[in-house]
Formats: structure tokens, C-alpha cells, sequence
């Protein structure tokens, strides 16, 4: 629940001590592995510091959904809130409203972000897109077009990864065409094996495809494997294990990437 | 006593649903002294604000015996595409202009789902059911699918007049200026509903179709109004929705219609027609506001909401079925009695 | 023939019922002999159809017992009762519109006999055996809603035989039927009562009742009042036991202004399939009716004049004005009120208020200069009807459904007597209305009618008709067989243009 | 020659529907030889098998003139719950065992539906409507929330059984062996509801309630059995869901039940209760599905198939209550005919 204080919210007060600390970290949506491995990097930095650091979000990855969360989260006053934005843009009034109650605000994957107080970045994004290409490429046999997904057209970080993978492509494999815009998956697996099935009848002639979000790729995967033609297409781009492993066994998917620092992980 | 009582509890159980409220309320107070503040009095009022402008359509639509499952869609199409239009034309249409272009978008769907229901007797969960379907595909396909940042500047600044402003220590509290209308809207509804023929034609329709035929109610153009108005009531919904939330995204309010007639029915709308009130609807929502609202500063996660609200509605529809069985009971008894006199 | 006195089949003790702390039914006691025709007679709400509904399991009571066959009971469900051989004919058919003629009749003693599966050639098989038995012509592979109001009673009562059945409640079975109709079902009665079948008789219509029956029991405020054979009353006597009182039943007509310019004028009027070349005039004040039998095009001609299915050719002159009457609407505007014969689905909001219900078909008439309605007018007119037409009612907020079936029909009278029709017209205004209460609409009948309004009852009610009219139209197959006038009213020089 | 029309039409349209289908499927194939393929055929048949499944419950309930949207909810939560308890007792249930769960899980809450209805007598839109809200909160705040990306051994086996494979070219098309057990799902029903005094219970019910009740039918028991199998078929339904999208996603479903009602009344089934059959409904469902992939297949954007669907649903009624409509006149023409000859 929200705080004992009397008079003004705790966030007014960057001088607490750490049991008085609350932090909020409010992800893309709750319930897929990708955010489950995050949240485990909040509890041991929950553990490490003494900090109540928790992990929400809402429920499917639409930006209006995440501004309500974030809204309902200002009313109980903690005294940071971290966010992975689905659309940036849509989200600088509510966070600029959190500023003004005095509530620190760090955001992630989100490098245009205005009302923040930081944003962290794992590294250069679209040097990364360009790597998932070049692997993309290599299993397509240097030609051929592909198609690429990302979780939503707002979210700065996968538009940036597909970019990269575009121009890097473009600039050293002209023999391979990526065949319409960035494909919005809504983060959503079935949404993913709908847009691929479409996209599969309307271009036969699809060799590859990239996914962004985490559950991309076996959306993509299931689709391209109920149309037997595991053998035939590239399908690579951003997951987990948990989530690719029977596809990756079965040859469906041909490569994931990924990064992952939880402590537990380094011990 | 019994009287008085009765009274209180009102037509439609509007006073049962005022008593909720207040006990909901001073409930949480008493958990949670911070609840009752200027702030999540204003907070409630804000989230309700677009919910009770479909729901005012929603009751119309329902105390004429139909229900409506179209209108979340025909809001956001007429939100979205006036924002679409107005930045086409380059000049700022202002408020008003905006207003006016949502209301005639709306109120010709509205008129779709009429003729529809008027010309072929269809039954209207399925006319809204199938054009619901059209209509998002028509704003997705051919008006637009992208999500819109900047509206016109005074739209954009309407989404941040507030009527007033409470400071409250650090915080202030900000009623936003959209009660004004609201609150205007719901009288006239209130007006049109109790005061017209039209609201009176509504009424008998939803009472027996047939026997509004008889009584010499013109149905076809009675329905066809209804549908209308829904959409005029959607269409100001939808403005106020992408005002509110300072974006046009057109993807959004599609699939919240259950939710609205859920607060309709849950203020004292019957489903079959004939019974509701603007009251009832009013409290309906505001009721739902509270305890969703109630349930985000106990820290109960947002899954659980859906659930409460789920309970709620089964709980309040069984009392008031159960009191209705009640109450004829003893109208019978009052009569018989009188007969025999 | 004599009557078989092969003993009690089914009797009833001591049957209380309360619905909402009154006595609906108070100690009632009944005992059918098999071959009885017992008549239960009294008036509305005196509660026949609850006594039928506890003897037929679908109302519980809450004392008394009932014995079936010699087992005693305090309750039973409806599948009990079916099995212990009560067969209903329910007033409104309780048949499945939606499933066959051979489904509605075969069902019924299927579950009884708690089968759980079904071979549709079964179904027909049994269904067709009972229909071929009773010797009329049913189409059993027909759906039920495409059936005539005569082949739905016919089902309902080939449901009612398909099993042997000990004992037949038919409640109020004749009220949707003409002549031709109820002389069919007193044949099947009499057939029944051969073979041993007891059956218990609810009607309005006394001379049916004296006609049919063997036995006449009367219930008056759910108590049984009189009870005895057939032979002990006459009508007279009948509605004394019924209503308490003396029910005056003879012709009497208000005087007539012959010379009055006819308030309406029709014309050659034609519907294709429903009725042709059809000519009258109605005078202010007169009371007009119009008797035909099923299918003869009575209905669709009031129903023509008040725009329900207009007429395709014709003139219809309202106050010496021609009027094209393409809707309700028309006839409306032009002054013609409309009382359907099914009140229940076609003339009044169950669930509203009497006062909603009074001034449904007047509100653009209690319209203020502003457009917008006037609460007080309308205060005055309910008040108003509702005192004059003697409604017994609590109060004008008292919903419909509550009313009994004659003060539902004065709601539906006051409603468009409050519009100030010049022309009124009524589709059987008195079916399933007791002795008692029609007498008093028939005496608003002939107020209004004093009043200068022009009257058109459709009705087969033939007594009715003398007792009211001035003039009888006698349709046949859609065109005016002849038209009785003045002296010549009578019952049998109207029932001899029926059948000639 | 009329007559003969009128059996080809079928009582529910069903020829017309089939006759649809036929059209559509001639007309793809002459635009584009490559629609008429074996694997075409089976992704129809692959997409059209979940939705089946919820269409059979669907009719039922409409059949006995109630409506249901729950039905979603209880089958993602049953499928869900399955694959939760599969993962927490360590063994492998094995694919009958997992069925067992769910058509368990299924009934239950189909049950509390049920229950809720024929106890209290309240609307069935009002109440599982409520119902959904709470299994949904139910389902999230203590089954689980999250995205199960392995399932058990035996049913992620079963994800990738096919009945057969034909292999054409390079591509294979394969059909599910789920195919099976859905045929002889739609023949169990079609015989339930023909041949059983259940069957013609739930028509007798959806016909005229009260006279189905004086007609000796044990009307709440029946109610009860009807919900208590719309859960089970969701439960169904919903284990089906999980194995064919190969992961557990408690978020997918819920939100899907307008679609399967308008097939459902697509396929000749009536809103007011009393009317509809099982060979329709699947024509109705397929017909859908056949329109969806001939719009991919022309390159229709995706937002269009809803839009296609709502023309198809509302083109589909009017026809219907047209038809209804003249069959009504000439019979009432017949009528006059033989009582004045
Ligand atoms: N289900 C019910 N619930 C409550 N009251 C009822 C019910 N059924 C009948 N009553 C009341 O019981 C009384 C007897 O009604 P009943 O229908 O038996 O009258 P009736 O003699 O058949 O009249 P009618 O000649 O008009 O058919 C009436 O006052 C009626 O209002
Ligand atoms: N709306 C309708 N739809 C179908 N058939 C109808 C309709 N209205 C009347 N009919 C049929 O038309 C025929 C004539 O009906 P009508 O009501 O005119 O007869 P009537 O002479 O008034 O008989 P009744 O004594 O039953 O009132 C009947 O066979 C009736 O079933
Ligand atoms: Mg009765
Ligand atoms: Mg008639």
C-alpha cells in the first residue's frame, strides 16, 4: 500500500532511507518471458538494497494501457517508477505529470524519451539489427526478400533494430529486399502467426524474417511451420530460450538473439 | 415507512446504488484516510467522464428494447477522423468545429444501424454486431491506422483547461472543464427521456413494439432516431475520449462495449427493455469508478477489477430481480385486497 | 345417454393458495366423476385458471391435497400430473412455435414416460395415429407458426389426447374460435365424455356453458359459491351466482338521428386475398357490427381501416373528408381508434403504469405550445377515464399486469376514447371478459356512441351484437353477405346469414 | 419445383450457405488457380477447428434462447489451468488426462453459469457477462498471468500431429489430426440435439420457456445441463487452442465471443431462441474462414475481413428475415385460399 506520511507523498522526498524507498518498474506488458527474466533482475536488486522494488505492467502491450498503469501509479507515490514504453511519445504528458509530483523517472529501450530523469540502453541498437541481418542474410543465401516484426510501431528500440538490419542490408547484400514496412506484432504471439500467415500468402516468394518483440519469432515459426515450409524460410530476430526452444529443436527458427545480466546469472 | 422506504430506493434502485456508493466510500475512508480527498474525488469524476456519455446512448438504447454493440467503434471513428480531417484542412477547425464534425460522423452511423433495424426488422445485436466489424474496418482501411500525437492546438489545449484547480500541499487537485458538458448532457437526456414524446415513444417500444405500433408511435422513425442519437451521444463521446487522452489512436475503445452496458445495466436498466433511468446509468458508472478506483489505492492488482466489477453486476442484477419479485408480490396482495373490499 | 358414474377419477380437497398473502384460492373442494362435463364457471379472477394450474401440477398450492386415481398428493410437478393423466388445453395453447405439429403433440407423453431419446419416425408415427383417430385434417410435418388459429387449438387438443387421458381441463378454449370451430370441439367433448374421459370446462359464454356441460361449478373471490347440475340454472341464474348481482342482458340500443351525415363513408374497398367490394356507412352515434367466420375477412377489414394492412382499393371518407389510409398513422390523423382483439400483445404496455397506458395513444394531443408535454393535461385525463370507466385499480400507478382481464380491456377502451375518436373501432372488445364486466363495456359502448361517436364492433359474439347494435354487416368470404338493420336484429336472422 | 427449392434451402438456410461457399470458392479459384489447393483447403479446416468447437456450445445455448459470452474466458481458462497443473504435479498428464482437466474445469464454471441462471431467473447476457469478468480475474490474479511457452511433452507432441501430409513441390500441406475428434464433436451434438429429449428440450425451451415447463420438461435442470456443456465444449475448445498455437497465453480468447456468435447466427441459428442446427453453424464458421482466406489471399488488408465479415453477417440475416418473411405472405395467401374453397 501506499505510504504512512502524513502530509505530501514520499516521492516528494529523495532523502528517505531505503526501507522508505519504493520503486516501480512498469514493463511493455506483464506474463511473457522476456519480462519475467527482467523481474528477477528487480527482485535481486530488490534483495541487494533493502529498496520494495517490484515489477508491473498491463496486461497487452497497448500504450494506452501502460499510461493507465502508470497513472493509477502515480496516485499511490512511489519514489521512482522505471519504464520500457511502448510508444515513447504517448507517454511524456503522464510522465512529465510524475516528474511534477516529484517521482523519479528512469526509462528503457526508449532513447528519444523527453520527461525522464535517465534511459538506460544495453548498447547500440541499430549495430545490433545490423547483426540479426547479417546472420538473416547469410541463412537466405545472400538473396531473397525478407520481412521484419516489431512489438509496436512506437517503440524506439525495435524500430531502431529493424532500421539498423535495413540500411546494413542495403548497404552490403543487395540481393536482399525487405518486402513491405515494419510489421506490428502488438508484442502478441498470435498476432505475429496471423501477420505471417497473411504475409506468406501474399508474398510466396518470402525467404526471411526478423522478429523484435520476444515472442516474434514463434509466431512467425509456428506459421511458417503449419505451411511446411520450415525448410525454405530464415526466421531470426530478438527472443529467449523458454520461449524459441522447440521451435529452434524442430528447425523452425534459425537463430535467436539476446542479452541477459541478471547477477544470479553471473554467480 | 414502507412508503418511505420505498421512496428512497427509488424506480430503479438509484437509492440502493447512492448507498453502495457511500458505503464503499466511507469504507475506504476509514482503511484508508488519504482516500477521501478533493484529488481522488476529481480522479473519479475524470475516468467517468467519457464512460457516461456512451453509457447515456447505451440506456436509450436499451430502454427501447435493443442493445447496441457498435457504438465504441463509431466514438473512436468519429474522434479519430475528425482529428484526421482537421489536420488535412491544415486550419485549426477549433473546439465547436470539431465537436460538430465528431457529431454528424457519429450520428450517420448511428443512422446505418437504424435503417438497418428500422427497414428490415433485424434483431439489433446483430445489425451492430455486423457493422461494428464494417465500421473498424472502414476507419482502420481507409482513414487511417496510425497512431496521431499532436492534435490541433485547441483541442490540445482543451485537453488541459481544468474548470478549477485545489492546491493541496504539493498536489494539485484539477477538475477537468469536460464535467461542465457532461453533467449538461446528462439533463438533457434526463429532459429528453421524461419530457418528449420522442422519450416516452423510447419507453413504450421497449415496453411491447407492437403495442407502440398500435398506439400510433411511429416505430420505424422512432428507431432510427434512437440509432442516431446513440451515434450523436458516441461521436461526442469519442471527441471527448481523444481530447482527454491528448492522442488519437484508433485502435482504442473498440471492445469495452460490454463494460458500458454492464454499468447501464448494473443502474437499473432492464435488458429487456422498458425500465432505466439517467440517474440509475449515472450512478451505475460513478459506482464502478469508485471501486475500481478503490481497488488501485489498496494496491489490488488490475486483473482483480474486471473481477469486481464482474461480481458486482451479478450480485446487483440478482437484487434487483429478487426485489422485483418482491414488490409484485405485494402489489398483488394490495389489490386482491381492494377486489374483495 | 346417461351418465357413467364409474366414480371419483380425480377430486380435489380443501385447496388453498396464496399469492403474495392473499387467498387466491380459499379451501376450494372439486370432484370429477369419469364422463363428467364439468363447467367451472365465475368471474374474472375468481381463480379457475389457478385451480386448474394446481390440479395440473403447475402451480404448487400451499394446503389441501389433491387425489388422482385414488393415490393422494400434496404436490406434484406437471410431469406428474401427465403421468397421472391431467391433460390441459391451456387458454394460450402453451404450444412450441418453432417445432412440428407431430413434436408439439408427441413430446408431451414422451417425457412423461421419461424417455431420453428420440426417433423422429416415432414422433410422426404417434402423432399422426392421434390426428388420423380424431378424425381432422393436420398437417403434422408443419411447423406450429405457420399454423391457423383453428389448426393450433386443434393441435393443443390432439397434445391433450395423445395419451388416454383421465381428465381434460380446457380453459376458456372457445374464445379465439367462431361458431363452426366450437360446434368441432363439443363433438370431440362428447366423444371424450363416451369414453369415460372427464373434462372440466372454463368459459365466459354462458350459453356454452349451459349447452356443454353436465355439472356447473361457480367460484366467486376463490371460493366455491354454487354447484350443482346443469338442469338447476338457466343464464339468469348463472351470472346472479357469478357476479351477486342481476345481469341485465337484452337489446337496447340508444336512439339513432337518421338523418346525420354519415361520419364515415367506405367505398369499394379491397384487399387482394382478404376481402373485396366492400361498401357502409356509419352514422354519428352508431353502433355498427360487423360477424363473419375464420378466414371470412373481418379482421382485415377493421385492420384495413386502421391502417394495420391497408386496403389496396377503395375510398374511405372520415367527417365527409376522403382520407388515403396507407398507415396507422393515416387513421390516426383522421380520427379512427383502433381496439385489437388481443389485447395482451397488441393494445396495452403490461409492464407500464394505467396512467402511461391511458394517454400511450393521445401524447401528441397533450402537447403545450412549446412542443414539449403537458404533465397537468395529462394528470386530468387519466384522472378523468379513470373514474369514468369505474377502473378497480389502487391507484393509476398500478402496473397493468396486475389488473384482471375487464379492467384491462377498460384501460385499453380509456386509451382511445382519450384521443376523442370520431370513429371507433373494436376487434371482439369482450372476449374473455366475465358477464359482469361486459355488461359495463358494453354500456361505455353505447355512451360514447350517445356522444356522437361512430361505433364499429368485430365481433362473434352474437348475443353482444344484438344486445348493442344498430345495424350487423354479415361478411362471407370477404365480401358483405348482408346487413341486418333495425327490427331484424336478431340472433337467428344473423346466425342464419352465417351459415346460408 | 417450389418445393423442391425449398428442401435444397434447407429449414436454417443451410443451402444457401453452402451454395455461398461454392461461389466464393469458384470464384477464387478462377482469379487465382493457386487458391484451390489441398493446402488451402486444410489451413481452412486448421483455422476453422477452435472456433468450431465454441460454435457448437454457441448454438446450444442459442438454441434455448440465451446468449453466452463467457464462453472464451471459461475455455482459456480451462485450457490455461491445464497446462498450470500439468507443469506443477511434474508428470505428464498425457493428452486424455489433459482433456479430462479441462472438460472438469470447463463444466464447473459452465455450471456456476448455470447455476446463477436458473436458480435466480436472471438474463443470461447480464450474468455471463458478469461471470467473464470474474473467471478472467479468477484466472490472472490466482491461476497465473504469465506466457507458457513449454508445454507437456505429450501435448506438444500432439501440436505437431498431422492426420496426413501431402507433399506438393517443396511445400507440404498437412492436416491436423485435431480434425477428427471436432467431426465427431459435430456429430455428437447434431444427434443431441435430434435425437435426445434433451435436444428437443433445449428447441422446447428456446421456443416458449413456460410452455415448455407445463409440457413437463424439468426447465432448470435443463438449464443447468445447457451451460454445464457450453463450459465443457469450451473446455474443449480452449486445451485444443493451447496445443494448436503450441504455448499457453491465459490474455488470448477473451475477447473473441461476438465473432463466434455472429457465425453462429450465420449459420441459420436464431437470436429469439428455438431455431438453428449444427450443419448450418459449421457452414457458417467455414464460411467465414473461406472469405478471411480469400482475402489474404487477394491481398486484402487484414482490417478488412472484419469488415467483411460484418457485410457477410448482416447481408446473411436480412436475407434470412426476408425470407421468413415471404414464406409468411404466400402461406397466409394459401390460407385464405382453402378456408374460402
Ligand atoms: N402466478 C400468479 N402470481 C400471483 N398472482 C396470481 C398468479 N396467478 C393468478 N394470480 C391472481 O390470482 C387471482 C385468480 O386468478 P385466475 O387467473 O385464477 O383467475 P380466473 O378465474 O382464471 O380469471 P379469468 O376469467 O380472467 O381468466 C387473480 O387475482 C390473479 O391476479
Ligand atoms: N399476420 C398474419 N400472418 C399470417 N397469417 C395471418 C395474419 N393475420 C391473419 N392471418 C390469417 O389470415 C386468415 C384470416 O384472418 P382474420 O384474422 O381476418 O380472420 P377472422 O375472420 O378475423 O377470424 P377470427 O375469428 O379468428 O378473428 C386466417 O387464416 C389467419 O390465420
Ligand atoms: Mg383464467
Ligand atoms: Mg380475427
Amino acid at each position: 500500500g501506499s505510504g504512512t506520511v502524513a502530509q505530501g507523498p514520499p516521492g516528494g522526498d529523495r532523502n528517505l532511507a531505503s526501507e522508505d524507498m519504493r520503486f516501480v518498474n512498469v514493463v511493455k506488458l506483464v506474463g511473457v518471458g522476456w519480462f519475467d527474466r527482467m523481474e528477477l533482475g528487480v527482485q535481486e536488486f530488490a534483495d541487494g538494497t533493502g529498496i520494495d522494488a517490484t515489477q508491473t505492467g498491463a496486461d497487452d502491450a497497448s500504450p494506452e494501457k501502460q499510461v493507465k498503469v502508470i497513472q493509477d501509479l502515480i496516485a499511490q507515490r512511489p519514489t521512482a517508477i522505471g519504464v520500457v514504453p511502448n510508444s515513447p511519445e504517448s507517454l511524456e504528458a503522464t510522465l512529465k505529470r510524475a516528474r511534477d509530483q516529484g517521482i523519479l523517472v528512469v526509462t528503457h529501450e526508449a532513447s528519444n524519451q523527453q520527461n525522464i530523469d535517465a534511459d538506460v540502453e544495453a548498447f547500440d541498437n541499430k549495430a545490433y539489427g545490423a547483426q540479426i541481418v547479417e546472420s538473416l542474410a547469410s541463412c537466405m543465401g545472400g538473396s531473397g526478400q525478407y520481412a521484419a516484426f516489431v512489438g509496436n510501431l512506437t517503440a524506439k528500440t525495435h524500430m531502431e533494430w529493424v532500421e539498423g538490419g535495413l540500411e546494413y542490408a542495403q548497404a552490403n547484400h543487395p540481393g536482399i529486399q525487405r518486402v513491405v514496412d515494419p510489421i506490428e506484432s502488438k508484442e502478441d504471439e498470435s498476432v505475429a502467426y496471423e501477420r505471417t500467415k497473411e504475409l506468406l500468402a501474399t508474398y510466396p516468394d518470402l525467404k526471411g524474417f526478423q522478429g523484435s518483440a520476444g515472442t516474434d519469432v514463434a509466431g512467425i515459426a509456428r506459421a511458417v511451420q503449419e505451411a511446411g515450409l520450415a525448410d525454405r524460410v530464415c526466421v531470426m530476430g530478438t527472443s529467449i530460450p523458454s520461449v524459441a526452444k522447440k521451435y529452434l529443436e524442430d528447425g523452425s527458427i534459425d537463430k535467436i538473439f539476446f542479452w541477459d545480466r541478471p547477477r544470479r546469472a553471473r554467480r | 415507512m414502507n412508503r418511505w422506504v420505498n421512496r428512497l430506493r427509488g424506480r430503479n434502485n438509484e437509492g440502493v446504488l447512492a448507498l453502495t456508493i457511500l458505503v464503499v466510500v466511507t469504507a475506504m475512508t476509514l482503511v484508508n484516510p488519504d482516500f477521501f480527498t478533493v484529488s481522488t474525488l476529481f480522479g473519479i469524476l475524470r475516468n467517468s467522464l467519457v464512460e457516461t456519455v456512451f453509457a447515456l446512448g447505451v440506456l436509450i438504447v436499451i430502454i427501447s428494447g435493443g442493445i447496441d454493440v457498435s457504438f465504441p467503434v463509431i466514438g473512436i471513428f468519429a474522434g479519430y477522423t475528425t482529428i484526421v480531417i482537421a489536420q488535412g484542412g491544415g486550419s485549426d477547425p477549433g473546439v465547436l468545429g470539431a465537436l460538430l464534425v465528431a457529431v454528424v460522423i457519429g450520428s450517420l452511423l448511428g443512422l446505418v444501424n437504424g435503417g438497418l433495424i428500422a427497414r428490415f426488422g433485424l434483431p439489433t445485436l446483430i445489425v451492430t454486431l455486423g457493422t461494428q466489424g464494417v465500421f473498424r474496418g472502414v476507419l482502420l482501411a481507409y482513414i487511417g491506422s496510425k497512431y496521431i500525437a499532436e492534435l490541433p492546438a485547441s483541442i490540445a489545449q482543451l485537453s488541459t483547461t481544468d474548470l478549477f484547480v485545489v492546491q493541496q500541499g504539493p498536489v494539485a487537485a484539477r477538475l477537468h472543464v469536460f464535467v461542465v458538458p457532461v453533467v449538461l448532457l446528462c439533463l438533457a437526456v434526463h429532459w429528453l427521456l421524461q419530457r418528449t414524446m420522442f422519450g416516452r415513444g423510447v419507453y413504450a417500444l421497449g415496453s411491447d413494439a407492437e403495442s407502440a405500433r398500435r398506439a400510433g408511435f411511429p416505430v420505424a422513425r422512432l428507431q432510427l432516431a434512437i440509432y442516431a442519437l446513440v451515434g450523436l451521444l458516441a461521436g461526442i463521446a469519442g471527441i471527448a475520449h481523444v481530447t482527454l487522452s491528448r492522442n488519437a489512436n484508433p485502435y482504442e475503445l473498440a471492445g469495452t462495449e460490454l463494460d458500458i452496458i454492464a454499468a447501464v445495466v448494473l443502474g437499473g436498466a432492464s435488458i429487456l427493455g422498458g425500465r432505466g433511468s439517467v440517474l440509475g446509468t449515472v450512478l451505475g458508472v460513478v459506482l464502478i469508478a469508485v471501486i475500481k478506483n478503490s481497488l488501485i489505492l489498496m494496491g489490488v492488482p488490475g486483473t482483480w477489477q474486471r473481477a469486481a466489477v464482474g461480481v458486482l453486476l451479478v450480485a446487483g442484477v440478482s437484487i434487483q430481480a429478487l426485489g422485483a419479485r418482491r414488490k409484485a408480490a405485494r402489489r398483488r396482495a394490495v389489490e386482491l385486497e381492494e377486489a374483495r373490499a | 345417454m346417461g351418465t357413467t358414474t364409474s366414480g371419483t377419477v380425480l377430486a380435489a380437497r380443501d385447496i388453498s393458495k396464496r399469492f403474495g398473502g392473499v387467498q387466491a384460492l380459499d379451501s376450494v373442494t372439486l370432484e370429477i366423476q369419469a364422463g363428467d362435463v364439468r363447467c367451472l364457471a365465475g368471474e374474472n379472477g375468481c381463480g379457475k385458471s389457478t385451480l386448474i394450474k394446481i390440479l395440473s401440477g403447475v402451480e404448487v398450492p400451499d394446503a389441501g391435497e389433491i387425489e388422482i386415481g385414488g393415490t393422494v398428493r400434496a404436490r406434484m410437478s406437471p410431469a406428474d400430473a401427465l403421468r397421472a393423466g391431467i391433460q390441459v388445453i391451456y387458454q394460450d395453447f402453451s404450444l412450441f412455435p418453432n417445432l412440428t405439429v407431430a413434436e408439439n403433440i408427441a413430446l408431451t407423453p414422451l417425457i412423461a414416460h421419461r424417455r431420453k431419446l428420440i426417433d423422429p419416425r416415432d414422433v410422426r408415427a404417434r402423432a399422426a395415429a392421434v390426428v388420423a383417430e380424431l378424425g381432422v385434417r393436420l398437417d403434422v410435418d408443419a411447423t406450429v407458426e405457420e399454423l391457423t388459429v383453428a389448426d393450433r387449438q386443434l393441435t393443443a387438443i390432439c397434445r391433450a389426447l395423445a395419451e388416454q387421458a383421465r381428465v381434460l381441463f380446457m380453459d376458456e378454449p372457445t374464445t379465439a374460435l367462431t361458431q363452426r370451430e366450437v360446434r368441432a370441439l363439443f363433438r370431440v367433448v362428447q366423444t371424450l365424455r363416451e369414453r369415460g374421459v372427464a373434462t372440466v370446462f372454463v368459459s365466459h359464454k354462458l350459453d356454452e356453458v349451459l349447452e356443454i356441460s353436465q355439472h356447473v361449478t361457480v367460484m366467486r373471490n376463490g371460493a366455491v359459491v354454487a354447484s350443482g347440475r346443469v338442469e338447476e340454472f338457466d343464464r339468469m341464474s348463472l351470472a346472479r351466482a357469478m357476479t351477486g348481482r342481476d345481469v341485465r342482458d337484452q337489446r337496447d340500443v340508444p336512439s339513432l338521428d337518421g338523418t346525420a351525415r354519415p361520419v364515415l363513408s367506405v367505398e369499394g374497398l379491397g384487399l387482394d386475398g382478404a376481402f373485396e367490394d366492400v361498401t357502409f356507412d356509419l352514422r354519428p352515434g352508431e353502433i355498427l357490427g360487423i360477424t363473419g367466420l375464420l378466414g371470412s375477412g373481418r379482421s382485415e377489414i377493421a385492420e384495413a381501416l386502421f391502417g394495420v394492412t391497408p386496403a389496396q382499393r377503395g375510398r374511405v371518407e372520415v367527417g365527409g373528408e376522403q382520407v388515403d389510409i396507407r398507415g396507422i398513422d393515416d387513421a390516426v390523423a383522421a380520427g379512427i381508434g383502433y381496439v385489437p382483439s388481443d389485447r395482451l400483445t397488441e393494445g396495452l404496455f403490461l409492464d407500464q403504469s394505467i396512467a402511461d397506458n391511458v394517454v400511450a395513444g393521445s401524447l401528441d394531443l397533450h402537447r403545450a405550445r412549446s412542443g414539449l408535454l403537458d404533465r397537468a393535461r395529462l394528470a386530468r385525463t387519466i384522472d378523468t377515464f379513470f373514474a369514468a370507466l369505474r377502473i378497480k385499480a389502487p391507484s393509476v400507478a398500478a402496473p397493468i399486469r396486475s389488473l384482471s382481464g375487464g379492467n384491462q380491456q377498460r384501460v385499453v377502451l380509456a386509451k382511445w376514447l382519450a384521443r376523442g375518436p370520431r370513429v371507433l373501432v373494436l376487434n371482439s372488445p369482450t372476449v374473455g371478459v366475465d358477464v359482469g364486466s361486459k355488461e359495463e363495456i358494453l354500456d361505455i359502448l353505447r355512451r360514447e356512441a350517445g356522444r356522437g361517436t361512430g361505433v364499429i364492433v368485430v365481433s362473434d359474439d352474437i348475443p353482444e351484437l344484438v344486445s348493442v347494435c344498430h345495424r350487423v354487416l354479415v361478411v362471407r368470404r370477404g365480401r358483405i353477405h348482408q346487413v341486418v338493420g333495425g327490427e331484424r336484429v336478431t340472433e337467428d336472422s344473423i346466425l342464419g346469414g352465417l351459415s346460408a
